[in-house]
């Protein structure tokens, strides 16, 4: 478990390496080897470190703690087949922890990505709205108990693609450098981790491996069924590198309406999911 | 500032031994799985933390807040 | 009526009368987190939020004074019961009224800051957290009317109870109303607001009492 | 841009509460067109009353100690339950015994509010209702002493 823990960090941190290195290509730039996350996260935690003379102390450490913390549970209730309700809720809270990142500092620029944080938690909600519809089919949210269902009735990509399409804006979201990560837009400097440095950011860095890897790997299961682990790997570099060029074709939106855009998708859902539940 | 660093390399150290008694104890099965993965969910983000600031190069005192141009 | 235990199987029920409160493992993770963020507003010291002068080289920090300190700590802390209690409580009515203790509590979070500006939202969040109780009882109220009970427990084995549509999405609205999720607008106003660990109490209650409002709603 | 129209709206936290009045009376309509809607009939608690009770209407039936007359969700849970006029206070027991009134003095003395608080089924509920209420008036009165 614990190989398997450190696993998802380093799969995930490359995930994001590779990410970064394919917007780069897109763009035409060189970009960084794909494995400067790793790099990133073994350099920062050479680095000196304190806690600011601004900061809450507690809640600043604390908050890099529950950020890795939540995101092995999450890893756990996936591996064991548990309920896709405990994973959302963990991702949901993750909200908390860019908050708690934002305000503990007492930097401008971390509580401004705090701030954008708290805007921008009605894109949380397509989320629910996929959650609703794979369980109209299921009829259970056990990760298991899907896995079996498209045993059965083939990839729920193919029966819900809408869904599908939700829930991977949920994850574009997620992503840095996506239209919709305002978060840790460069007018903030970072976002919600400026005044996060050295060891911090290295947790920072071992919990969005393991965030990265999670919810790519939840939409594989969910979406495309128990396939063996070689694919799941192989399904998630797909799956990032389709990420990456939307990350790299499209704008950043201003806040208000990043907000917006997700709203609107959220309204659309919702239609989806009721003209679902009365037809089917 | 050593004191700090025996503490957090201790406690570094005690996590890890938890979480590799967790371990044995999983593959021997006396704990069940889930309580290995509770042990890991408490203990890993510590053992992190503390296993980079141990390693991690020597301190300074604490910043100054912004000061202007 | 809905499907079986979405947050997982009960590892076990404690029992206050006609009130149970159950422990599945997605009401005890939620609850666990509510339990730390507590713990930190406890022992957490509030951040100091620097703040530049435009126009000039002055910048400062902003202190809390002690009182408004200690308001605000026994505000959060309550907040973090309410949310602990909302988050394992079994019981619908049980359920309203600890969420409707953290609408309040959210207002009482912010309301001790002397900043016009995070006032005036935190006036404008109270009197919607104020309304919201309207949809929030109604939905409760209306559910022991066509079901005759008011524990979850009992609404999700037993399959002849259906709870109408329209009450669970009452009960959905009121929610929002206390804890503002998607019309988060007020909600960031008041995080400009100095107190880190107090202030992130509010958000963290309406995430959690949104979280498992999804899965009442999913159980009855 | 429509977009950036709708986000000038919801970004402009004064326009909240009129966003919300809103949903919450169209849902309001929805629910008032499906009525009528199912009625449970065997209610946890009894539905008549017996106007000649002195207790009423907290009367739950029978006389103290001897006899409940209370469908519980979970009898087993509270074998106490449905006992109210156990609790009275002595006052209330004089009062109860020589007036017709004391239902409606129940909650304005001491041992009404207990009476309340003890009767079991609903006692959590009972607690948290005045946790409310201290807690409102708490940042109440923080704010009127700060002034």
């Amino acid at each position: 478990m614990i190989g398997y823990l450190l696993f998802a960090v380093t799969f995930g941190l490359l995930l994001l390496g590779i990410h970064r290195k394919a917007i780069a290509r897109i763009q035409r730039r060189p970009g960084p080897p794909v494995w400067q996350e790793i790099l990133h996260m073994l350099k920062f935690s050479f680095k000196s470190t304190w806690i600011p003379a601004t900061a809450s102390d507690t809640l600043f450490v604390g908050v890099v703690l529950v950020a890795i913390g939540i995101w092995s549970a999450a890893l756990f209730v996936l591996l064991a087949g548990g309920s896709i309700l405990i994973i959302f809720g963990i991702y949901m809270l993750h909200k908390i922890v860019e908050h708690g990142f934002g305000l503990s500092s007492g930097s401008p620029y971390g509580k401004f990505g705090g701030v954008r944080s708290v805007i921008s938690a009605a894109s949380e909600i397509p989320l629910f709205v996929s959650v609703a519809v794979v369980a109209l089919y299921t009829q259970s949210l056990d990760i298991s108990s899907i896995i079996q269902y498209q045993n059965v009735h083939g990839p729920l990509l193919f029966i819900v693609p809408l869904a599908a399409v939700a829930m991977y804006l949920v994850i574009l979201s997620k992503m840095p450098f996506g239209p919709f990560s305002i978060v840790e837009s460069k007018e903030l400097v970072s976002g919600y981790k400026t005044e996060h440095f050295g060891v911090w950011r290295a947790g920072l860095q071992v919990s969005n491996g393991l965030k990265t890897y999670v919810l790519l790997f939840l939409f594989i299961t969910v979406f495309m069924g128990g396939i063996p682990l070689w694919w799941t790997l192989a399904g998630m570099v797909v799956l990032t590198l389709s990420l990456s060029f939307v990350c790299a074709l499209s704008p950043m939106l201003s806040p208000f309406d990043s907000v917006t855009v997700q709203m609107v998708i959220t309204g659309i859902m919702v239609v989806y999911a009721a003209v679902l539940g009365v037809f089917a | 500032m050593t004191k700090k660093k025996d503490i957090l390399r201790a406690l570094g150290l005690l996590t890890g031994a938890i979480m590799l008694v967790g371990l044995i104890l999983q593959q021997g099965g006396i704990l069940p799985l889930a309580g290995y993965e509770a042990v890991l969910v408490v203990c890993f983000p510590i053992f992190v933390i503390c296993v980079f600031l141990w390693w991690m190069a020597r301190e300074h005192g604490e910043d100054i807040p912004f000061i202007g141009y | 009526m809905g499907m079986d235990n979405p947050g997982g199987i009960p590892y076990f029920i404690l029992e206050f009368g006609d009130e149970l409160v159950y422990f599945s493992p997605y009401t005890v993770s939620l609850f666990i987190l509510a339990l730390v963020f507590t713990l930190f507003a406890v022992i957490a010291k509030p951040e100091r939020q620097v703040d530049i002068v435009f126009g000039g080289d002055a910048f400062y920090a902003k202190e809390t004074s002690l009182a408004e300190l200690k308001f605000r700590r026994f505000m959060a802390i309550a907040c973090g019961f309410a949310s602990m209690g909302a988050m394992v409580t079994g019981d619908l009515f049980n359920f309203t009224l600890f969420i409707s203790l953290v609408g309040i509590c959210n207002v009482g979070i912010v309301a001790a800051v002397k900043n016009r500006h995070v006032q005036n939202a935190a006036y404008q969040y109270g009197i919607v957290a104020l309304s919201a109780t309207v949809p929030l009882f109604g939905a409760a109220a209306l559910i022991a009317a066509t079901t005759g009970t008011l524990s979850m427990v009992e609404l999700w084995s037993n399959a002849s109870l259906a709870v109408p549509l329209v009450v669970k999405a009452l009960l959905v609205l009121g929610v929002m109303g206390e804890g503002m999720a998607p019309f988060y607008a007020a909600k960031a106003e008041m995080f400009r607001a100095p107190g880190a660990p107090y202030v992130i109490m509010c958000s963290l209650s309406s995430l959690l009492i949104f979280l498992r409002v999804i899965e009442v709603v999913l159980v009855i | 841009m429509i977009i950036q129209r709708i986000s000038r709206i919801i970004s402009n936290y004064e326009m909240i509460m009129p966003i919300f009045a809103g949903a919450v009376t169209l849902l309001f309509v929805v629910a008032i067109f499906s009525l009528p809607l199912p009625y449970y009939e065997e209610q946890l608690y009894p539905k008549t009353y017996d106007p000649t009770s002195p207790l009423n209407p907290y009367d739950r039936g029978g006389p103290p100690f001897i006899q409940i007359d209370i469908k519980e969700q979970y009898p087993e849970n509270s074998p106490m339950a449905g006992y109210v006029t156990s609790y009275l206070t002595p006052f209330s027991w004089y009062m109860a015994n020589t007036t017709l009134y004391l239902g409606t003095t129940i909650v304005a003395h001491p041992g009404g509010i207990l009476d309340e608080i003890l009767y079991n089924t609903r006692g959590l509920d009972t607690v948290v209702e005045p946790t409310i209420l201290f807690i409102a008036f708490a940042i109440a009165s923080y704010l009127y002493r700060k002034g």
